[in-house]
C-alpha cells in the first residue's frame, strides 16, 4: 500500500493496540504453559487467565465466575440462545428478539425454529432502528424464556433501551440476553444495574485480539456444556485456553474502559463534523439510524441512486476504507436486513464510515473530516 | 483480492457507458431488489451489424464491469454473433469473477439479448424498451 | 523463575516458534483486516487466510476446501462427532472408538448417548494401548455412521493402525474420523492414502499458537453449520476469522511437515537415552504405551508406590515440568483411564516427560538426559 | 500458583512423616482407587495426652501437606481436643488449598480420628488398625 490510507471500518473489526499487544506477546513464546498443567509453567498460565478474567467481569460489573471466555461474538451468541434453549426446554419454548439483530443471532433463531421447535417473535424497530420495553412487555408470554435484544447495532449505530427491557424482563421473569458486541468497550455497560442475565461480547472490536470473545452468565444461570472435553471454563467449553488472546482481551477491555468517557466524545465531535461536511458537499445524503441514541463510533449514511459495493470500492481506491451492511455479509447479495428493518429501499446505498479509535492509531489522525468529506463526495460523484 | 485486476481497471474505467438517443434498441434486466439493474442500448446498420453500443448501470463494482465488457465484446459484431455471447465469454474476458459474483455476467448476457429483442420488436413496429425484471441469482 | 527450567510437556501444549510468531505479528496490527470487509485492507486479509489453509491441507495431503479452522482441537472433536450424529441420523446411531481416547471424544460421546440416542461402542486396547483393525471391523453394524479412533494417545503416545483401520471403514462404507491432535507434525499424515474422511488438529501442539485448530472434511461429507451466523468457513464456522491465529497455525505446520523426518529422529534418540538412564537408576521404573508404535516425542513411565501429581510437585521443585496424566484434567481426583485402560493400577504414577522440540527452543538445548534422568531419579526417591 | 506457600512447605518438608512401632492407636483411611492413603500413628499417655504422632501417606501434594499440618496441630494435645480438629481448621493451617483438594484435609481430619478409635479399640482389648477406606470426595 502506497498511499496513506484511512480506515473507517471499526465496526467490522480494529487493530490491535501496540499495549495489548505487549502484553499478550510473552505468553506466545516465554509464558506459553498450558493453564492445566501442574508445574510452574502452567501455573503462572493459570494465574494470568485468573487477572484477565478479572478484568472482563470489572468491565461490566460482572463477577470473575460468570465470565465465560469463547472463540468470539458470534459462539457466545450462539452459545446462549442455543444454551437456554435447551437447559429451560421444560419451561418454555418462546423467545423474543428483533429484526435487526446480528446474523449469529437471527440464524441461530431460524435454526432454533427449524430443529428444536422454538417459537421466534422478531420485534419491529421503528425507522431509527429502536424498540421499546414496551413492545417486549407486549410480546411475553407465559412460555417466553428468552428475551435477547442487541446493545447497540454493528451497522447503523443504535442503542437499545437496555435497562428498560432488562427491568420489563426482571419483572416478568423471562431471561434477558443482550449481543453487546458492539457496546462492550464504546458505551458504559452494568449488567447488575441493567438486569443482563446473558451478555456477549468480543475482543477484536474493542482493540483486543480476534478469535477471542466472552459469555456473561448471570449466576444461577443454567446454560449447559457448549464444548465437552476437559473441565476448562468451568465444564462449559473444553479446551486449551487460548492463553495470549485470553491476556489480549483482558487488558483491551481494560483500557477501553478507562479511557471510554474522553474518547467517546472526542470521537463523536469528529464523526459529527465529517457528517456536516458530506450533508453540506454531496445533495441526497441522509444519515441513517437515531442521531440521540447512538453508538459515538458510528455513522451510517445513505446516497441516493448510489450503490454500495460501488462507492466503497470507489473509495477504497481513493485510499478510504468503509463498509456497507455488515462485513460478514459483504459477499453476499441481499441488502441488508438492518437497512430493510429500517424502511430503506434497497436503492439508497449505506456505507458504514463510522469508526472507533482512541486517538493513538493511525484513522484518527490522519483522518481530516473536511478532506474526507469532500473525497467521498468526489467519489459519489463520479459513480 | 475480491476482483481481477481486469475487473476493476473496467468498474473504474468504463468503456462505453452512458445512453444512445436514437438508439434501435434497449433492453433493461435485473431490479432494484436484487440491487442490480442494467440498461443495454444498441445501434443496429442495414446489415444487421452492431455500429455502436452504450450501458447504464445501477450496480456492484462487478455489474458494472460485466455491463462495460459485454459492450466491448459485441461492438461492431453482428447480432448473430452477439447471440452467441455468453456470459461465460464476459467471465473469462474479465480474468474471473468471484461466485457470488456471476449472476452479474448473466444479467449482462441477459440484458444484451433482451436489446436485440427489442430491436426485432421495433423493426416489427413495436416500441419502448423491452424489461426483464427476473433475477438470474436471487428468488427475489 | 531464577533457575533454568526444563520443559517437558509439549504433550499438553508447545510455546510458539520464533518464525511462527514473527509471521503473526503484521496480522494484530497492520494487516489486520476482516477478511470479509471489501476493502483493501480486509482483502488483504482474505488473501493471507487463504495461503495458511492451502498450507494446512498440503501438510496433510487434504484440499484447501476440505479444511475448516476452529478454537482448538476440542471444538473440532465436538464437531465432527456431533455433526457427524446429527447429518448422518437417518442412515444410523452407531459410533465407534475406543476407550483410551481424550475427553474431547469420550464426553461428547457420552453426551450422544444421553442426549441423541446414540450408542457407542468403545473398543478396549491392549496392554500397549493399541487396537487393530480387525476389532474395528467385528464392531461395525448396518447402523455405525462413524469410527473415530485417535491417531496417537496423548498421554501414552501409542500410535494406533489408522491406514488399516481406514481400509476397513472405506470398506463397509462407514466414515472414519480420526482424532490427530497429537499426530499432526510429529509424524506423517495422509488423509488420502489413509482413507481418512474427518481428522482434528490444534495449533498449539505443533509451536503453533493456541485457540486455533481446523478439521479436516472430505468433500462430499456432509456437516452441518456448528455456529450459525456469517458466512465464514463456507457457511460452517461463523465469526470474524482469527485472523494471526490462521496465519501462525498455517506457517507452523509448514515448519513442523518440512522438518519432521530429522527432528523425529533427534528427539527419539534423545527419549531413548533419557529412558535408558531412568530405568538404570530406579528401580521398579517401567514405560508404559508401545516401544514400536510410538510418537518419537513421547516418554511415559511408571515408578511403583509413587504418586503422581506429588512426583510432579517435586520434578517441578527441581525444574523439570512433566505431566501426569493429560492436562485437562490435572485438577481432577480421578486416576488416568488411558493408563487404568492399559491394565495398570493407579498407584503406579505415571509422569508424561515426553517432549517435543526441533532443538531450537530451551527445552532439548537445556536437557542433558544423564543428568535428568539422574535428578529424576533423585527425586522419586524423596518421596 | 496450584498450592500455597504454606502447603507447599508441608510439602517439601513434611513434619512427623514415618511410623511409630509401639503406638497406641493406628488408623488409616482413603484408598488406593481414589489415589490417596494415610496412616496415622499415636502415642498416648496415661493423662489421655498424645505425646507423639507420625504418618506415612501415600498421595498427592496436598495429601501431604495436610497430613503433616494435621499431626502438627493434634501434638501435645489431649484426646479431647484432638476430636475437635476440622478439616477447615486444617485447610485454614495451610492458608488454603484448591476446591478439588478439599477433600484432602477432610481425610486427614478422618485419618485422626480412625487413630483415635484405634486406641479406644485397643483399650479395650482390641488390636490391628482402624481401616476406613471409604472416600470423602469420591463415589467410587
Ligand atoms: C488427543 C487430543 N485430542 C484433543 C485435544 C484437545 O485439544 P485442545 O486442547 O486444543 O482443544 C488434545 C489436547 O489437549 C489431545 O491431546
Ligand atoms: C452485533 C454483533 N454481534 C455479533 C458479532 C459477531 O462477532 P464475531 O465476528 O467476533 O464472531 C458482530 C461482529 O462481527 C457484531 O457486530
Amino acid at each position: 500500500m502506497s498511499k496513506r490510507r484511512i480506515y473507517m471500518d471499526h465496526a467490522a473489526t480494529t487493530y490491535v493496540k501496540p499495549a495489548v499487544l505487549e502484553a499478550m506477546l510473552p505468553y506466545f513464546t516465554e509464558n506459553f504453559g498450558n493453564p492445566s498443567s501442574i508445574h510452574t509453567t502452567g501455573q503462572l498460565a493459570r494465574s494470568a487467565v485468573d487477572r484477565a478474567r478479572e478484568q472482563v467481569a470489572a468491565a461490566i460489573n460482572a463477577l470473575p465466575q460468570e465470565i465465560f471466555f469463547t472463540g468470539g461474538g458470534s459462539e457466545s451468541d450462539n452459545t446462549a440462545l442455543k444454551g437456554i434453549a435447551e437447559a429451560y426446554a421444560k419451561k418454555g419454548n418462546h423467545i423474543i428478539t428483533t429484526n435487526i439483530e446480528h446474523h449469529a443471532i437471527l440464524h441461530t433463531c431460524e435454526w432454533l425454529e427449524k430443529n428444536r421447535g422454538i417459537s421466534v417473535t422478531y420485534l419491529d424497530v421503528d425507522d431509527k432502528g429502536r424498540v421499546t420495553a414496551e413492545q417486549v412487555e407486549a410480546a411475553i408470554r407465559p412460555e417466553t424464556i428468552l428475551v435477547s435484544i442487541m446493545f447497540a447495532n454493528n451497522e447503523i449505530g443504535t442503542i437499545e433501551p437496555i435497562a428498560e427491557i432488562g427491568a420489563v424482563c426482571r419483572k416478568h421473569g423471562v431471561l434477558f440476553h443482550t449481543d453487546a458486541v458492539q457496546a462492550v468497550g464504546a458505551v458504559p455497560v452494568d449488567v447488575v444495574a441493567m438486569n443482563i442475565d446473558l451478555l456477549s461480547m468480543s475482543a477484536h472490536k474493542f482493540y483486543g485480539p480476534k478469535g477471542i470473545g466472552a459469555l456473561y452468565v448471570k449466576k444461577g444461570v443454567r446454560v449447559p456444556t457448549f464444548i465437552h472435553g476437559g473441565a476448562q471454563e468451568r465444564g462449559k467449553r473444553a479446551g486449551t485456553e487460548n492463553l495470549p488472546g485470553i491476556i489480549g482481551m483482558g487488558k483491551a477491555i481494560e483500557l477501553a474502559v478507562a479511557n471510554m468517557e474522553e474518547s467517546s466524545k472526542r470521537v463523536a465531535a469528529l464523526r459529527d463534523r465529517l457528517l456536516k461536511g458530506i450533508l453540506e458537499t454531496i445533495p441526497d445524503s441522509r444519515v441513517n439510524g437515531d442521531t440521540e441514541h447512538r453508538l459515538p463510533n458510528n455513522l451510517n449514511m445513505c446516497f441516493r441512486y448510489i450503490e454500495g459495493e460501488a462507492l466503497l470500492l470507489r473509495l477504497d481506491l481513493a485510499g478510504i476504507e468503509g463498509s456497507s451492511g455488515s462485513a460478514c455479509t459483504s459477499g453476499s447479495l441481499d441488502p441488508s436486513h438492518v437497512l430493510l428493518a429500517i424502511g430503506l429501499r434497497p436503492w439508497f446505498a449505506a456505507p458504514n464510515l463510522g469508526r472507533r479509535d482512541d486517538g493513538r492509531g493511525r484513522g484518527l489522525r490522519a483522518c481530516d473530516p473536511a478532506r474526507n468529506s469532500e473525497n467521498i463526495a468526489r467519489n459519489v460523484a463520479n459513480i | 483480492m475480491l476482483y481481477s485486476e481486469r475487473v476493476m481497471d473496467h468498474f473504474e474505467h468504463p468503456r462505453n457507458a452512458g445512453e444512445i438517443e436514437d438508439a434501435d434498441g434497449v433492453g433493461q434486466v435485473g431490479n432494484a431488489k436484487c440491487g442490480d439493474i442494467m440498461r443495454m442500448y444498441i445501434k443496429v446498420d442495414e446489415n444487421e451489424n452492431i455500429t455502436d453500443v452504450k450501458f447504464k448501470t445501477f450496480g456492484c463494482g462487478a455489474a458494472i464491469a460485466t455491463s462495460s465488457m459485454a459492450t466491448e465484446l459485441i461492438k461492431g459484431k453482428s447480432i448473430k454473433e452477439a447471440l452467441k455471447l455468453t456470459n461465460s465469454a464476459v467471465v473469462e474476458a474479465l480474468e474471473g469473477l468471484p461466485p457470488v459474483k456471476i449472476h452479474c455476467s448473466v444479467l449482462a448476457e441477459e440484458a444484451i439479448k433482451a436489446a436485440i429483442d427489442n430491436y426485432y420488436q421495433r423493426k416489427n413496429g413495436g416500441e419502448g424498451v423491452t424489461v426483464n425484471d427476473a433475477c438470474a441469482a436471487c428468488e427475489h
